[in-house]
């Protein structure tokens, strides 16, 4: 069989499982008496390529596909009570699984049609007007007023966000494509080089949410190449 | 207070407020029946509709909010260049569609059906304001349980969680009956 | 394009705007000629002034902007307070902060942080030459970035921002590390 299709473009080994079932063009419910296990295990030839925790899942599953065919070889055991058929339950567990990703399809659409609304920010409102009088503020004053704001941000985490329209912004996504193009011309950046031109600490956060994001995708790495030394953000190409 | 009246000050609230106002408060404070503002909301949801207006009444469980029609996005993007709400990856799509039809749920639970850990996009949906805590099971460790909120119908376009595309699992009837779907 | 579809997106985009909008510049992404948008804009304020509206158009010389009608504001107050409604030096100063601690700023970045519109608090602090234009944001619309003036420090009685007393934040929060604000 051809490696064309590599295990890390799957949701996870339910998702190769489903996708192997399809181009086989059988029923979920004969994934045992076809040649899906083979198939999957053939795959696990592509485990080096993974990390660990993505590595021992796709395992996790092979090991109950291994147990479930060989069970089948041998001698029905003695019924055992309520316990479920471990073939059925896993049967099932594809299923539900097919059903959701099924239903992500029309929720896909559901939010593509959503994303045409537009909404505010609430407008400042003044409830009396009187004279501003600043004369008596003091760093203090101004410094327990950011503490407000401060808890007023935490207050409102888990609250909707107030905050749907950055009318001029910067977003992960812009992060990512201005992160890549550098990585694209250098080849590696200094970490600390990717803040450079940053004029603002929500600016910052952006930046470093979209290198988590990037290493999550497996778009870049860091390395360090000393204890302590500098870090070097390296793109990753697939 | 006429109605017409009442749907002035409506419309003035729900402008300055821009987050979602609950239709009782807005009742209470309006001094007006409960009723009454349901029926007077549902007339206004019709009258935004029509020609001529560009708002809409989205509606979120029992709260409400102006919202721009759809058909004019591509007007208000090249005018005033807002940033859209980013669509999810189809990882954390998949889990949020699982704690939305099996709300309330575990972490747990809802790595059971994807085959695959899910910190990752829980907290990506956490931080996004789709999920949240809604309590522990009672169970060993006493697990979190998550559910989904306003944000999320509103990121959906539904106005109840009543709303999703229903889900279709054959062979186990057992599992998400329309009851066990939470408001 | 028809009448209606054109009041339609104006009462969008200045849903959506919040802030004032120059009529020529609707008048050029809808593509229509100025005058036809002046004779349209005309009519809509005499529809936002009848009965059952709470919203009127303001205009500031070639601008247009949402405003709501006097009478209805003990209501606004009432369904807002305490949330929203900030007295005039709340307000001011709170605006004030996030500039000080995190300059130099975009109005919407601050507007983030508050989560509700500043226009009206950045005027003042403008006019009162408490904070001034210090750049422009090389991103999409090149926003303009504010900072403090001379005139703060002065107000403040401090030499250098630097002399602010240091924002610490214990926990999680991203917003506003101390060392990561001021370089």
């Amino acid at each position: 069989m051809s490696y064309e299709i590599r295990l890390n473009q799957f949701e996870g080994p339910l998702d190769l499982l489903l996708h192997l079932i399809k181009i086989a063009e059988i029923d979920i419910k004969d994934i045992f008496v076809s040649k899906i296990t083979e198939q999957y295990i053939e795959y696990m030839k592509q485990l080096p390529e993974l990390d660990m925790e993505t590595a021992s899942e796709f395992i996790a599953i092979a090991a109950t596909l291994i147990y479930i065919k060989s069970r089948s070889l041998l001698p029905a055991p003695p019924a055992m009570g309520e316990e479920e058929d471990p073939r059925e339950l896993f049967i099932r567990q594809l299923t539900e699984y097919k059903a959701y990703k099924d239903i992500c399809e029309k929720m896909k659409a559901l939010e593509q049609d959503a994303k045409g609304t537009f909404y505010k920010l609430p407008e400042e409102y003044i409830s009396q007007k009187p004279p501003l009088d600043m004369s008596s503020v003091s760093a203090a004053d101004l410094y327990n007023a950011m503490l407000q704001v401060m808890q007023r941000v935490r207050d409102r985490a888990g609250k909707p966000p107030a905050r749907e329209i950055v009318l001029q912004g910067f977003t992960i996504p812009e992060k990512i494509a201005r992160i890549s193009a550098l990585l694209e011309e250098r080849g590696r950046v200094c970490f600390w080089g990717l803040f450079e031109n940053d004029s603002s600490t929500m600016e910052v956060i952006v930046t470093f949410l979209a290198l988590l994001e990037m290493m999550h995708q497996r778009m870049a790495g860091a390395v360090q190449e000393e204890h302590l030394g500098d870090i070097y953000i390296v793109g990753i190409k697939d | 207070m006429e109605d017409d009246k009442i749907k002035g000050i409506i419309e003035a609230i729900l402008y300055v407020a821009g987050e979602p106002l609950s239709i009782p408060r807005i009742a209470e404070t309006l001094q007006c029946p409960e009723r009454e503002m349901r029926r007077i909301v549902r007339e206004m949801e019709t009258a935004y509709g029509s020609d001529g207006r560009g708002l809409i009444i989205t509606r979120l469980g029992d709260r409400i909010q102006f919202g721009t029609k759809k058909e004019y996005a591509p007007y208000v993007e090249a005018l005033l260049m807002p940033v859209q709400a980013q669509t999810l990856s189809q990882t954390v799509l998949e889990t949020l569609s699982i704690i939305a039809y099996s709300q309330p749920v575990t972490r747990a639970e809802v790595e059971a059906v994807r085959g695959v850990k899910c910190d990752y996009s829980i907290n990506i949906l956490l931080q996004r304001n789709l999920i949240r805590e809604v309590g522990r099971k009672e169970t060993v460790g006493k697990p979190i349980l998550f559910g989904t909120t306003e944000e999320f119908m509103r990121h959906f376009g539904i106005r109840s969680i009543k709303e999703l595309p229903p889900l279709h699992i054959v062979g186990s009837e057992a599992y998400m009956q329309d009851e066990m779907v939470l408001d």
